[in-house]
């Protein structure tokens, strides 16, 4: 089954986790990964990301790499949630819920999601700062390499 | 027409969400944005220093893409989502 | 901070998570594996798992892992935790979550530590069937060669 | 002596956990091995049919490892946790 939303409201990793465990055994590899706000320990430091998307082009895209990760990999159920709005530090942003019969391919999928999520759906992030400043956050290199992997 | 969005940065520096564009034959994305940056200089100037993307009817397209009437552009800068 | 635990009783997985997000947000990418006995769906299934161990070589091993990959890669939070004794279906037999400023480097450690653990640590499994047969699980080509992907 | 130590199905086919072996000088890992077959068939059997691993005092070694009195040996399968 697969599962993706993009919502405002926060999410409980722990109670995913636990949805997806109740398989009467079918899996044998959970692999989650979840996104967070970072404290990055400046002097005027992040207090909050503010994410904004394109609602539509969004999920459409987020559910076909899931179906192209389904096509690479074995994997059983998908779970792909992405917060926008502002979001404060320490709080989960993105979660990535992969389960399979055999870990590499859990693990796999789950990477494969989160390099391709970062360079090709459609989120924005501004970062608000302690002063009172906010700033787009630029796309990374190391981001775009990271998904070239899978090509 | 065209429906044309815009996103992020490139919806804040521009002061705009969306707006219509009148859509002539064989007209494409780069030919949209050509008509954008006519605008007035704060156009001319943001699409100036923006890497631009643009998505046509909610797919990633490049700016040869041509564009039709009724169809939706989404112009922003890259994602930086996750 | 490592926390490596080899136990009979059972763990809740969700609950280890709880306990690594209270980070004030220092992390920005936690990734969490579990390996459960599977069910196999066999005409004469696989009811559990029996997993023995060498006490005492079984935790050093588990700790060196951690630290090589401490060398390796920039994490914050290591939890490893490996149940040993008779496991039923569905249940979790190992556990590994790592914590990390930036999420490819918890992703190499979490996959990393699993590889490493599958081939170096002194734990051996026995299968159990519904007719009461038993029988040790052989060693897999397809870990050695994920294992040394880190050589 | 050296303390030697089974593990999993080397453990069960053997019906022993844990025995002591006089340390002769020079003697390595193999030649211990060679000490516990001629206790009878069913060793020389095991021994035959299983690929053994060895630690010495918990950590894996070559099976041409040196011995010393005191020492901690312990023979295995390959391993096939997690």
């Amino acid at each position: 089954m697969n599962k993706v939303r993009v919502q405002h409201k926060a999410f409980c990793a722990a109670q995913e986790y636990q949805a997806v465990v109740d398989d009467g055994g079918a899996n044998g590899a959970i692999v989650m990964f979840t996104g967070r706000v970072r404290a990055d320990g400046a002097s005027n430091p992040v207090t909050a990301l503010e994410l904004e998307h394109y609602p539509g082009m969004t999920e459409q895209v987020l559910e076909r790499l899931v179906l192209e990760a389904r096509a690479r990999w074995q994997i059983t159920e998908v779970r792909l949630i992405h917060r926008v709005g502002k979001i404060a530090v320490g709080e989960d942003i993105v979660l990535v819920l992969v389960s399979s019969a055999h870990r590499q391919q859990a693990f796999s999928a789950a990477e494969f999601l989160m390099d391709k999520l970062k360079t090709t759906a459609t989120f924005w992030k501004k970062e608000h700062r302690l002063d009172g400043s906010s700033k787009w956050v630029e796309a990374k290199t190391s981001d775009d390499a990271a998904a070239s992997r899978w090509d | 027409m065209i429906r044309v969005l815009f996103f992020a940065s490139l919806r804040e520096r521009l002061g705009c969400d969306a707006l219509e564009l009148a859509c002539s034959p064989g007209m494409c994305v780069s030919d949209a944005i050509v008509e954008l940056e006519s605008r007035g200089p704060q156009w001319r100037e943001v699409f100036a220093e923006t890497q631009c993307l643009a998505a046509a009817n909610q797919t990633m397209v490049p700016l040869s893409h041509p564009l039709n009437d009724g169809d939706e552009l989404a112009l922003f800068p890259p994602v930086t989502g996750g």
